[in-house]
């Protein structure tokens, strides 16, 4: 049975290979970049700890990406549902909409540390690529994104947002087009540009380095997070269950980060189910096997030769084929559950909590978070918190949605 | 221990003081039976050494070219059985040492014995694996010695001075030289005499092992480099496949033809 | 020579009948709605001093709104400009990504006191319509949006918003078929409905009470401006200009309300000057005469004749013939001085503001208030500081921008 | 002092114990020359008062039907000037009591004065300005009075009890009742009895002044509405002209034969 050390942060939970229980993780990367990352490792691991880093990556997430975000009760949606109350983490209230902002910005302050003029990303949803365009305008680095056709044809307004801060979108038109397809052409970009350039992976996937970058800034969600709950309820509730989807697992892993130790508190990790009756994107809810994904060990959906699979969800952010080592461990140690929602239950999702709560506008990725806390949420009794991460905006995904839902636009 | 057959191939040329000419091509490029035919051609036109791709999808090291190839083959439905099957029916003719180039989630849902079994049992020489570097590879590597199998590490030009005592330290007799920071099949970065340099620097760490020079090598680039021990060619086979089949062209004769041409310029 | 009655707010500087300098504003309405304007008139002016009320709009502006919204340095512009040191509010963080929400908010909190069960309001770039729809879904309020087809048709993100949280919107084809003719359209709606349903007009126009209301809500911008300038700056710095863009004028008149008093200050509106060779929306720039429009005496675009001209603007938010009385009367007093930016100069803006200044991603609105900080800083001391009011997020306009400016999305 | 005429006319219809039919259309509608011609078949056909439209583009009070109106009129170009040439020419042959109803900018650019002035000059009885209620009125009113023409106060049901009596105080002789909740032209929201209640209420205030109800009076309400001092029927009238003017009918025919209908049913 595996333990997670009590005391010791999420993403310090590895060996010294950075393997997390022994078998998650690890930096399966070309030779050429096995000196870009230990140089990577050494700065951030000393960077982490050093003070003027943390009031520069203090001050840019107050002021430009305007944390803390809004915790707020869901009084409708929680008086329509009979049973928990149901919380929210507005973390799209965050700075261009979604919580990969946290990762871009410590990102392009670390390429500045190291540096560096170029940054290069792969996104999804939009969402990673925006917001590293953003940071990288901000910081006077020249940006390119990766990013499958597919997905830019069903993100555009993200793509626009990268226009206009001057990034560079580099289509990716092989396998399935979608994110897969864009961190592996990524990774081959800074294999060949490793020297000039620095690289951002866009969730907690990736050698360990950038899982550890990564879930060490979307920690920021869980901090304010615990001091909100503190402010509200005076203590950090019994009863608490936390929701978060999870694509990569960057936002679950953040919204997670504070409450590992305290085992009262019930982690629920949400997948891609896909449509019904077709593909998914939900390795842990499928139990697939672990195999080696960009560059790290994971449970990853793939045939039986070791070929990934492609992947099926409304929701571009967490059509993705592996999940992060972070979630294997918390996994594998019984510390979360994870579960997954269809396409169709996302959009009834949506709808439902739109028309309610009209504060929060979930894009599809949170749409399955608050799909099972609708499924769950009657269940439970009235002095049970559920506080659902509602980590991206809606409006990147109006065509798909209008269109599923018959809005007329 | 590890392969007996590269060493005499490598001490062969020595002798002969001949640069070793490395091809690379995929298994099941552009199908399963072609790329056999394409094996023995290459054989039979003077390579030195056949590398032999496992196609993956999600390749992180490889450039356009090899990219396509890989695409072929995977939609064509080649399995890691295939491969041992090409393999096995190759040697049954030829004796050209057979290196396997792949990724490690291939070998890992494979299982790493059975996959180090089947090399024994079809005669393979050694294993590259793009994404299981120095140490990751360590208990990998252990076990292709056990097999008489050369696992053959690569260095970078990012690679440190102290990596590279440790690498080619724990390294078996050949050693790949990355000849610049790119994927497979981009264009040479450095001059030949800067690769060179690089190259030897690198060499007289332990200047018993071999080591060969691949990315970016072309019917341009050759011969500026055939100091080398050995040079590898990949893109530029995977690049000819590709063009015959859009022109129609039979790819065996093709890159038979190219081979020749490689292998003179390096004599 | 008109003057501003020192130490009492903007909105209360009208005599007795609703004028402001004895000419702007009023409430030139249909008998009919007189008493629902008595009404909402005595429930504001009690309201606005109830602590219970008072305690009920701060938490929602708080916790849903996420006030207050960043007061950032644009380091890179500033560099790039080479004069005046250029600041942003960053309005567009406020939930719903404009200030239309202060005014959305507070309507439906007041609906809510009025014991209405259905609230309607007009919208133009489709931030009035979204926020009242967004805080109508929060407080169980049946909601309508009156807006122009041709709104509609550029500004569909905002229709998807909308649509998303229940609004049910009234597309209005008179006309211009844009704000105007949704403002007059709302009026009517309310002339038949004023019984059942509250109104909320979504500028400083209108009747003198839906000025007031709207003023006192954005208010909360330069309050928080203000706190924040002596946060950063010790004191509120001598050498200040505050540039806005002037549509109806609320988020001008929130930015300026504060700062009226100390006329050390600057206060800059930028209304919409069309297409250059083109009709524009630019009352107070252009010396129109005071005409009544929608229930108010102001500088309008009309003819002779007294009909309301067509106005163009590429900012949908813009694009409007009338402009609040409390801009005449500043304008009028001196205290404000009013230019305009043509749709080239606020495209130019919007590109270059975007590509230095990632986190600043404003829309075609406030894009004019960056054109003119864009004009007057190169020749201003870098002693002097300009804070722009990036009131709106650009991705509702997304289409419009991408066609300009060439992007292929 | 107001409209003599005004006064004369209601006096001669209580006389004989009948209720006005108070007409509106829009002057313009569809065009100059038309408007005209149907105002001269309305007087014809037995209206005893009518009401002119000065067309304002941006109307908060008009229901669709006379948006339609009002929108023809204006894209035909129909000047504050045409209309006071149509009450000119109208005013030549027929005496009926010409009310322009009007939105107040459209006074406002004109100039009050000047308005009055022509008014005063083209024999015009009265005005109703939508959007100048009382007290926002008061000096326009007084205006008014001072030239001897009417302007008419509206009462709607949510006017005060405190508001009306101020209201009817200040009024002079003719007071437009608003019968609902509505822009112009909506269906009644209350019973005929109920509206005639409030009529009622409101009338007795002050008896001697003439109270007519307008606001969603058509073809089917109106015999219902009979005993108010008159009634407008508006929205029926312009709906009418667009009917006829879809069909390629004559408007002017139709409207007078509307108005024969329309008076019958309230004899
Ligand atoms: C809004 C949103 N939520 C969730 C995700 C999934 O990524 P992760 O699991 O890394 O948070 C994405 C990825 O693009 C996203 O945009
Ligand atoms: C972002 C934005 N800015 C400005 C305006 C103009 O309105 P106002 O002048 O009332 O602020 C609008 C109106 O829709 C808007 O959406």
């Amino acid at each position: 049975m595996i333990e997670i050390k009590k005391g010791i942060p999420l993403i310090d939970q590895h060996d010294e290979n950075g393997f997390y229980a022994g078998k998650f993780g690890g930096s399966y990367v070309p030779e050429t970049l096995k000196k870009p990352i230990e140089d990577l490792t050494i700065a951030f691991e000393k960077l982490r700890y050093d003070e003027s880093f943390l009031k520069e990556r203090d001050y840019y997430f107050k002021n430009f990406i305007g944390t803390p975000t809004p915790f707020i009760k869901l009084e409708n949606l929680t008086k329509h549902l009979g049973g928990a109350n149901i919380w929210c983490k507005l973390v799209s209230k965050a700075t261009g909409g979604a919580h990969k902002v946290y990762n871009a910005t410590v990102h392009s302050l670390l390429a500045k540390r190291l540096g560096k003029k170029y940054i290069v990303g792969d996104t999804g949803a939009g969402y990673a690529g925006k917001m590293l365009s953003m940071a990288a305008a901000k910081f006077n680095l020249k940006c390119k994104i990766f990013m499958g056709t597919k997905d830019i044809s069903r993100q555009a307004i993200n793509c626009f947002s990268m226009k206009s801060f001057g990034a560079e979108i580099v289509p990716v038109d092989s396998g399935s087009k979608t994110l897969v397809d864009a961190v592996s052409e990524c990774i081959r970009y800074w294999v060949a540009n490793c020297d000039t350039t620095h690289m951002a992976i866009g969730s907690t996937v990736g050698p360990n380095i950038f899982i550890k970058i990564c879930a060490w800034s979307t920690a920021q969600i869980s901090k304010e997070l615990k001091s909100q709950l503190i402010s509200y309820f005076g203590s950090v509730p019994k009863k608490l269950k936390l929701l978060n989807c999870v694509g990569g697992g960057s936002s679950a892993a953040g919204f997670f980060n504070e409450f590992i130790d305290d085992e009262n508190i019930e982690l629920i990790g949400i997948e891609a189910g896909g449509p019904e009756n077709g593909k998914h994107a939900a390795p842990l809810t499928n139990n697939c096997k672990i195999g080696v994904l960009h560059g790290a060990a994971q449970y990853v959906l793939q045939n039986s030769e070791g070929q990934i699979e492609e992947t099926e969800s409304i929701a571009a952010g967490l059509d993705y084929p592996g999940v992060s080592p972070l979630h294997c461990f918390l996994k594998e140690a019984g510390r979360a559950r994870y579960t997954s929602a269809s396409d169709e239950e996302a959009l009834e999702a949506f709808k439902l909590v739109s028309r309610l709560e009209g504060f929060v506008s979930p894009s599809l990725e949170p749409s399955h978070a608050f799909a099972e806390a609708i499924k769950i949420a009657p269940k439970l009794s009235k002095d049970t918190i559920l506080v659902v991460n509602s980590c991206g905006e809606s409006s990147k995904d109006h065509n798909i949605i209008a269109e599923k839902l018959g809005y007329k636009l | 221990m590890t392969s007996h057959t590269l060493k005499k191939n490598f001490d062969k040329l020595k002798e002969k003081k001949e640069t070793a000419l490395i091809t690379y091509t995929v298994a099941g490029d552009p199908d399963k039976e072609t790329s056999l035919e394409i094996l023995k051609s290459i054989a039979k036109s003077g390579a030195n050494i056949i590398e032999i791709g496992l196609a993956h999808n999600t390749p992180i090291g490889d450039g356009k070219e090899i990219q396509n190839s890989a695409h072929r083959a995977i939609s064509n439905g080649i399995l890691v059985k295939d491969l041992f099957d090409i393999i096995e029916d190759f040697k049954k003719n030829y004796s050209t040492d057979i290196i396997i180039m792949t990724y490690y989630n291939m070998i890992l849902q494979f299982g790493a014995d059975n996959f180090v079994n089947e090399c024994r049992r079809t005669k393979v020489s050694g294993i590259i694996c793009v994404d299981l570097p120095w140490p990751e590879n360590k208990e990998f590597a252990e076990k292709c010695k056990n097999n008489s199998i050369s696992f053959i590490q690569l260095v970078a030009p990012t690679t440190s001075k102290e990596r590279l005592n440790k690498i080619i330290k724990d390294s078996h007799e050949m050693i790949y030289y990355i000849s610049m920071l790119s994927t497979t099949g981009g264009d040479l970065k450095s001059s030949p005499e800067e690769i060179l340099k690089n190259y030897n620097d690198v060499k007289n760490i332990d200047p018993s092992k071999k080591y060969v020079i691949g990315f970016g090598i072309t019917e341009n680039t050759i011969s500026a480099l055939k100091s080398a021990d050995g040079l590898v060619v990949g893109s530029v086979l995977c690049k000819e496949i590709t063009k015959s089949i859009k022109s129609g062209q039979n790819p065996v004769t093709n890159v038979a033809n190219m081979i020749v041409k490689l292998k003179n310029k390096i004599q």
